[in-house]
């Protein structure tokens, strides 16, 4: 019985993610639009293209190979599967020992390893340009989510997510210099590794600057579908990511009966909502910059990571 | 001397001298070779007869121990397979003209007295003796370097010829202060030079005439050695001669030298009261590796490079019984036998390569383990093998006499370390050119026989892994002998 | 009695050294193949007198072969030989004369530094004839090594073994003595020989190096 | 029989392999199938025995002295469970190996230069760790140098094949010897080389320093540590493929088994600070090493760099058991320690698998030039498979093998803060992010190797007409690959096998994983990490095939091929596709200005003329330039200086004697 229930909770989160995922995408867009005066999509927007594309025959180049075509729906299953582990309206959830922070990020690895490879596979001058670029940017994103991890697990001394967020939930961390460090690293590695603005515009086809989207130029039809939703996922992912890491607070504890479930999901939903706007917010306020100065902006993420452990060093001693 | 018949002792000296005769009057040099080969025969088993037989009570000019046995039987040995080795090699040196039947016969006769004096040197058990017969296989082995006649052979013959002789003033004046030393203990006269006499009092000699004789023989017998910087006549006498002889001069004739040298260390170490000689040992020796290793860079003829790396090879050993004690004395012994076959084994490869190539100059050999592939993998092998890598002989002295002396001066180890690398560098350098890459050059087949280079290697092969317990029991019992 | 014999063999001895040092002193080869003779003689006078005090007859023997050989006939092989090989008649140094006599000087210095450590136990005799006799051979090797001439390394040479048999000769009892310097005289004669043979003119070296590097394989 | 008797008797009929080989090598074919045949089953049997012992493990060891080697002592030769992990990791390799070069020896132009030495290669590994002495041990280890050495040298003739096995030799000897000084300063004056009494002998603290950077120099030379690495790019590649896999997958392997022998085995406890040397020098080699392989467009060597990377990481793993040892903390060290063992074992499998997969692509097209390569997967189905798994599974990615060990030495990484010593604190961090980095750039690397060589349009004709190779090599390659994926989902059993070993050198092991709920791993505790590769697999799958069905169902599944479209610019020529320098240019923008002083060169023509513009890139190995030239540089000069003695008058050589003699009459006047 207890496994079944168990089971079920933990559907439940993967069916939300899944459901989430585009609408945190449209509303994003949606918040953008307001800020530049416009009326902009609704924000369900992101659900009708998905059905759109999944209904369109797919269009492949002549020498796409198998790895192509596979590629869609294997990154898709990663970025679900890590989405699912991460603890979103509850914590501890059965699978939830399956990965830990770690796996998680690797899983994210996997993904991008495929899709770097897939923008290889038809040999245009643009998927060579995107996947040159996507594997720089993870080169320097991983080592700084290394040290957020690593801080983090610090403090809360695991790298299970259900257990820090517990620890960070349960308050008895006053509020730590370094935690704001490694949450201001996460946040941008997050938008490094979702090809946001300032390190890629997941808005334009402008061959320079963009990473991502030359990576997946190919892709049409379902293939393409499933890459903008494995993208939904990613961003909401990293959201849920950062509010479960640093804004627990409100997070359902295992087994604490379907009500507060239903709490959690309503915090949980409100923070991602809060996180979205954020995130609108901030990149209406910024501009793109340079593929070549990448680099010091993830450096930035990675000397955040490295001061976070060492200051905690510090506090600790003290 | 009496002598009774049979006497192994007498064989070794006598059969020599007999062949020698024989060898001068003989015409004809395909018997005189095989002549020469069987007069080596008899000698090797009369010296192996002096292994198993119980030896004969030092006498006033005679002596046989434990020491000076492993030298004799490695002698005659390598002796014994060197002429194997000429006698197919030299008919064709008279093909190609370089040699007259005539200077054969001499040849052969020289080569024999050359023996006789060696195993002289090795018996004798007066120090005057001693020293008269390492000068006659020297002055032999001059004559035999001059050989060719030719120009660069009879400049090395002179060079050779000229700091011999000043070496051998050397080693003279040494041995007169020796007897200077030993006379108011031993006695006048004959006494005072018998080895075995002057090693029992030596305790009481007056320490600063042994000193001074002893700076004397060092140098004397050091340059027959070819410590740098008394080296200056080995390598081109390396190079000019015939190879038998140079494979000769590198196996025996310093080992000769070493011999005498030894001989005095032990009286020296027997005198309280006198300085070490182990220290001034120590120096040359490194010396003598450090210089050799470099100068195996330039060389440009490829019996030339040999010859620096017996230097080489003489440093390291001489090394080795400076620093003493069992391991270093056992790895010393070892050394030195190794090094005798192996680099008279590569003497024999290269003699045959520059038969088939015409020439000794290394940039023109090229590619040998495809054109003669025996020739070229036996060379490889033997390089391999003086360059001290396993499973050959030469590793298990040098991993010994490594390993002891990091253990006890470790700065002295390290220097020794450099040396063997930078040797190293050298060696395997002019062999990757030499045995490998695009062939160059003839590719006849070669004239004389690979049976005594294979011979010799696989000795060492079978040295490097196994070494038979009453060999072992031997060497270590000389080599407490060597203190 | 004894007191003279003593004497008598040390002023020899000395005059030995003494002789050596004009040996360096001198500048041409004339001379100095008379001086050599002159270094001869003395020692074949020290030696006979050795002989007689230590009345060993075999030594005159040794004596002898200084006088005859070393005395009168190589010096006037080497006088035809420069004559036939044209030798031009001055020696040309390595080192000036001024720096090779004091060279000579300390050497000298040396070797009596050395011989005077020797214990007096072994008789006050022996001990002055080794200190001269090292000096001998030390001078003659100076000899070798500072001039440039053939002739006069041979030269040299020969004043280095006239040091080894006055040592020889010194050293009391000492056996095969008759013999080493038999040995030598031959290998002596060797030399002179080859320098005739070889037709080496000015240095043992005279065949060119640079032109033997091929046959050397050493050519850059 | 005893287990360690049957491992020699294997090591015995592979020594009589080689002489055979030396007999029949000519004969092509016929030699070919029976060498390696037989190679392969010694070495089968072998690693079944080793494996059973393991698993056994029946503790303590089995020991043999034979009467060889050095006189007084012999040879002994001892199988414990440290033995038998690496006895199984080399003969898995061997006999992998060898069931490829039954396929692959066929190409083999020159087989009687590869023949006799390959199985003499194998027997020399076993038997370096087999052996109990010090002398027997050199003396193996130096045997197996020379075989590999033999085998490098086998395609002599081609361009940079010699200089690659003099410079092989040369740091081969180096490291010999670095290892020699180290055995004599622990066997002691009185030489007592036997691994028992050593082992048994005290060594203070300074004496284990010594001794432990005397074996960073001598293994670490043989596993490829930078700055000692430079030998390995170049021998690596230049011997045949499957030596190639044995050289990089194996032999470093068993360097490394010298230095755990030695540093955690006969050492004892070291200090702390020992263990920061390895961990730095370990760091340094991981980035530098994926990062040299980034800028490579050969493949083979661009493996061989990589493999240099994964020895770093090995590395910094045994770094921090030694950190941890030392300061007494049993589990943690036991946890860094299974981790290094844990990739010492998927290294081999992974390595060895692509260099297969390399020598594939080497005998269908003739190349090892990326940028001649390309559209292989359509060519050569099977080998792009087994290498992808390869690729993924090197780039530590879940599901597979790679990804758990580097996992468990994140776990290890993040036991850290415990350690006493504030220089440990602050720099194993660092060292992780070094990880982290290196991870993320091998990732990097190896899509680089895939995309340009297996997807994309061929860039030559050779590439064109591809084929697939012969089923022995498929086969060989198709085990490890299965190998790479058993491994990454069911770490568990593997972790458990390793554990008597870390009970043998650390006395401590990790708690049993294999009866964990779901297979799963839980190397301290499950509230601190853990990861279950089975069930992640599972998901993915699941999950993938579900969506795959839906919508094949569902939604379309129809398929129009067309024309590559990329912005509607088709550019003609495969040349103008992505290279493998274009590849890494950001990388090389990034990194590359710093570490390889590296500068790309544009020629543009002018305006209207039709001249191609060219991109000339210049890198540096600085490591090359900055530390090896000049020593070379150096030995050259004083040879040229001192070579002016060889042509000395005779009355130079005579000054030179008297001056000798001067000076010791001098000293003795002077001293005595």
């Amino acid at each position: 019985m207890v496994v079944i229930s168990d089971i079920l909770v933990q559907g439940i989160q993967m069916l939300l993610v899944f459901l989430l995922a585009p609408l945190l995408t449209g509303f994003v867009r949606k918040v953008k639009a307001r800020l530049l005066r416009r009326r902009g999509p609704s924000v369900l927007q992101p659900y009708r293209d998905l059905l759109r594309l999944l209904r369109k025959e797919v269009v492949l180049a002549d020498n796409a190979s198998w790895l192509f075509r596979a590629t869609p729906y294997v990154t898709f299953a990663a970025i679900w599967v890590a989405a699912a582990l991460v603890p979103t309206f509850a914590t501890g959830l059965l699978f939830n020992w399956t990965a830990d922070l770690i796996v998680i990020v690797a899983l994210l690895g996997t993904a991008r390893f495929f899709l770097a490879l897939a923008g290889m596979d038809v040999g245009t001058a643009f998927g060579g340009i995107g996947s040159s670029r996507e594997v720089m940017i993870a080169a320097l994103a991983e080592p700084a989510m290394l040290l957020i991890v690593f801080c983090v697990a610090l403090v809360a001394g695991s790298t299970q997510l259900s257990t820090v967020a517990n620890f960070i939930a349960s308050s008895q961390t006053g509020l730590r210099v370094s935690l704001g460090m490694a949450m201001i690293a996460l946040v941008i590695v997050a938008l490094a590794e979702n090809a946001r603005i300032p390190v890629d515009n997941p808005a334009t086809h402008l061959e320079l600057t963009m990473v991502h989207e030359a990576m997946i130029l190919e892709y049409s039809g379902r293939h393409l579908a499933m890459i903008e939703f494995g993208a939904f996922l990613k961003l909401l992912l990293y959201v849920s990511l950062i509010v479960c890491l640093f804004f627990p607070w409100g997070i359902a504890i295992f087994g604490a009966g379907p009500l507060s479930y239903v709490v959690g999901a309503g915090v949980y939903v409100l923070k991602v909502g809060f996180a979205g706007f954020l995130l609108a917010l901030f990149e209406t306020a910024t501009a793109k910059m340079r593929v070549f100065r990448v680099p010091q902006f993830l450096g930035a993420a990675l000397m955040l990571g490295l001061l976070g452990t060492l200051l905690l060093f510090v506090s600790k001693s003290l | 001397m009496m002598l009774p018949a049979f006497n192994p002792v007498a064989g070794v000296l006598l059969i020599p001298i007999a062949a020698a005769a024989l060898l001068a009057l003989l015409p004809g040099y395909r018997l005189t070779a095989r002549l020469n080969v069987f007069a080596s025969l008899l000698t090797f088993l009369s010296a192996g007869a002096l292994l198993l037989l119980p030896r004969p009570a030092p006498g006033a000019y005679v002596l046989v121990d434990d020491l000076n046995i492993v030298f004799i039987v490695l002698n005659s040995f390598v002796g014994l397979t060197t002429s194997i080795f000429s006698a197919s090699y030299i008919a064709h040196e008279l093909d190609t003209g370089r040699l007259t039947p005539a200077y054969l016969r001499f040849y052969h006769a020289m080569y024999q007295i050359m023996m006789f004096g060696m195993n002289l040197a090795f018996m004798s058990n007066n120090i005057g003796l001693m020293w008269v017969a390492v000068e006659l296989a020297t002055l032999t082995t001059v004559l035999m370097v001059g050989i060719y006649r030719t120009e660069a052979a009879l400049e090395a013959a002179w060079k050779y010829f000229i700091l011999g002789s000043v070496g051998i003033a050397f080693a003279l004046f040494g041995t007169i202060l020796v007897y200077m030393a030993a006379r108011p203990v031993v006695g006048e006269g004959q006494d005072a030079m018998i080895w075995t006499l002057l090693i029992q009092k030596a305790q009481n000699f007056d320490p600063a005439l042994l000193n001074v004789a002893f700076v004397f023989l060092f140098l004397g017998y050091g340059t027959k050695v070819g410590l740098a910087p008394l080296h200056a006549w080995l390598p081109d006498a390396h190079a000019e001669g015939p190879t038998p002889i140079s494979a000769v001069l590198s196996g025996l004739l310093l080992n000769v030298a070493l011999y005498a040298l030894l001989r005095f260390k032990m009286l020296m170490a027997a005198n309280p009261e006198a300085i070490a000689p182990g220290t001034l040992m120590v120096i040359m020796g490194l010396a003598s590796l450090l210089f050799a290793a470099f100068m195996l860079y330039r060389r440009r003829d490829i019996k030339r490079l040999f010859a620096y790396s017996s230097i080489e090879h003489m440093g390291i050993i001489v090394f080795a019984f400076g620093m003493g004690g069992p391991l270093a004395n056992f790895a010393g012994l070892l050394h030195m036998v190794m090094h005798s076959l192996t680099k008279s084994a590569i003497f024999y490869a290269v003699g045959n390569i520059s038969q088939i190539k015409g020439t000794q100059s290394i940039a023109k050999i090229r590619g040998l383990t495809e054109t003669h592939p025996a020739l070229g993998w036996g060379l490889v092998i033997g390089v391999v093998a003086i360059a001290g890598l396993p499973p050959l002989g030469i590793f298990m002295s040098e991993f010994l006499l490594v390993s002891s002396t990091f253990a006890r001066q470790p700065w002295l180890a390290l220097i020794l370390v450099f040396g063997l690398l930078v040797a190293f560098g050298a060696l395997t350098l002019r062999l990757t050119g030499v045995a490998f890459g695009e062939p160059r050059g003839s590719r006849a087949p070669a004239e004389a026989s690979y049976v005594p280079m294979f011979a010799h290697l696989t000795l060492v092969l079978i040295a490097g892994v196994y070494l038979p317990a009453p060999v072992v029991v031997w060497f270590q019992h000389v080599a407490k002998l060597l203190g | 009695m004894h007191s003279l014999s003593f004497d008598i063999s040390h002023s020899l001895a000395g005059g030995l050294v003494l002789i050596s040092f004009m040996m360096l002193y001198q500048d041409r080869l004339y001379s100095l193949l008379n001086v050599f003779a002159l270094h001869a003689l003395t020692l074949a006078l020290s030696v006979a007198w050795q002989a007689y005090i230590q009345n060993a007859p075999h030594l005159y023997v040794t004596a002898a072969i200084a006088l005859v050989f070393k005395a009168i006939i190589i010096p006037v092989a080497l006088h035809r030989i420069i004559k036939q090989l044209g030798i031009h008649r001055d020696i040309e140094t390595a080192v000036g004369i001024g720096p090779t006599m004091l060279a000579g000087m300390g050497l000298v210095a040396l070797s009596l530094a050395l011989m005077l450590r020797v214990t007096a136990e072994a008789d006050a005799l022996a001990r002055e004839d080794l200190a001269f006799a090292l000096s001998v051979v030390l001078l003659g090797l100076l000899v070798m090594v500072t001039r440039r001439n053939a002739v006069s390394q041979v030269v040299g040479f020969m004043a280095l073994e006239n040091g080894l048999v006055l040592a020889a000769t010194g050293a009391k009892g000492m056996p095969l003595v008759v013999e080493i310097s038999v040995a030598f005289s031959i290998l002596i004669a060797f030399i002179v020989i080859g320098i005739f043979l070889f037709r080496i003119r000015e240095r043992f070296d005279s065949v060119d190096v640079g032109a033997l590097d091929d046959s050397r394989g050493e050519r850059r | 029989m005893a287990a360690v008797a049957v491992q020699l008797w294997c090591v015995a009929a592979l020594l009589g392999t080689a002489v055979v080989a030396v007999a029949l090598s000519r004969s092509r074919q016929l030699a070919t199938t029976l060498i390696y045949g037989a190679t392969m089953l010694a070495c089968a049997v072998a690693m079944i025995g080793a494996g059973r012992w393991l698993l056994d493990h029946p503790g303590g060891a089995s020991e043999l002295t034979l009467p060889i080697g050095l006189p007084w002592l012999g040879a002994h030769f001892r199988l414990d469970a440290l033995a038998a992990f690496f006895l199984v990791v080399v003969n898995l390799g061997g006999a992998a190996a060898s069931l490829y070069g039954v396929g692959y020896g066929r190409h083999e132009h020159a087989p009687h230069r590869v023949l006799p030495f390959f199985p003499a290669f194998l027997a020399g590994m076993n038997l370096v760790v087999l052996a109990d002495d010090a002398f027997s041990y050199l003396l193996c280890w130096e045997f197996m140098s020379l075989a590999s050495w033999a085998l490098v040298m086998a395609h002599h003739r081609e361009s940079g094949n010699t200089r690659a096995g003099y410079v092989y030799l040369v740091m081969a000897s180096f490291g010999t010897l670095a290892l020699l000084l180290a055995f004599g300063f622990l066997a002691g004056p009185a030489g007592d080389y036997g691994f028992a009494a050593i082992r048994a002998a005290a060594h203070s603290p300074s004496a284990a320093t010594l001794v432990l950077i005397l074996m960073l120099l001598g293994a670490g030379s043989k596993a490829g540590l930078v700055p000692l690495h430079v030998w390995l790019p170049l021998a690596h590649p230049a011997a045949p493929s499957h030596v190639s896999a044995l050289m990089s997958g194996v032999m470093t392997k068993v360097a490394i088994y010298g230095f755990i022998r030695v540093v955690f085995d006969l050492l004892g406890p070291p200090d702390w600070s020992s263990s920061g040397i390895v961990l730095v020098l370990g760091g340094a080699t991981a980035v530098m090493g994926i990062l040299y392989a980034l800028m490579e467009k050969d493949l083979k060597r661009l493996l061989a760099y990589s493999t240099i990377e994964n020895v770093g990481i090995i590395f910094v793993s045994l770094g921090l058991a030694l950190a941890f040892q030392a300061n007494g903390q049993a589990l943690p060290a036991s946890l860094a320690f299974t981790a290094a063992l844990f990739h010492v074992l998927n290294h081999s499998f992974f390595k060895t698998l692509l260099f297969f997969g390399a020598g594939a692509v080497l005998t269908a097209t003739g190349e090892r030039d990326m940028d001649k390569l390309g559209g292989l997967i359509h060519r050569m189905p099977v080998t792009s498979v087994v290498f992808l798994v390869g690729c993924v599974a090197i780039s530590a990615l879940p599901p597979f093998n790679g990804f758990v060990s580097e996992w468990l030495i994140f776990q290890a990484v993040l036991q850290s803060p415990s350690l006493p010593q504030w220089g440990l604190k602050i720099m194993v961090p660092a060292i992780g992010a070094l990880l982290a980095l290196a991870a993320a750039l091998a990732a990097a690397c190896f899509v680089k190797a895939y995309g340009i060589s297996f997807l994309s349009r061929p860039r030559s004709a050779a590439a064109e007409t591809a084929h697939e190779v012969d089923g022995f090599s498929l086969a060989a390659m198709a085990i490890l690959a299965a190998l790479c994926l058993l491994a990454g989902v069911l770490p568990g059993v593997v972790i458990d096998a390793l554990s008597p070993i870390a009970v043998e050198i650390l006395g401590h092991r990790l708690a049993p994983q294999s009866g964990l709920a779901w297979l799963s791993i839980v190397p301290i505790a499950e509230s601190k990490g853990s990861y279950n590769g089975l069930l992640v697999l599972v998901f993915i799958a699941v999950s993938a095939s579900l969506l795959f069905g839906a919508i094949y169902a569902y939604a379309s599944h129809a398929v129009r091929r067309v024309p590559a479209w990329g912005c509607g610019f088709t550019d003609p020529a495969p040349a103008a596709q992505y290279s493998a320098a274009g590849f890494a240019q950001p990388i090389r923008r990034v990194f590359g200005t710093l570490l390889f002083h590296a500068s790309d060169h544009v020629t543009m023509p002018a305006p209207g003329d039709i001249a191609p513009a060219r991109l000339r890139i210049e890198l540096h190995d600085l490591v090359w330039e900055r530390v090896y030239a000049p020593l070379v540089g150096a030995v050259g000069y004083t040879a040229n200086r001192l070579d002016r003695l060889q042509l000395l008058t005779i009355r130079g050589y005579l000054s030179l004697v008297f001056a000798t003699l001067v000076t010791l009459l001098l000293v003795l006047a002077i001293w005595s």
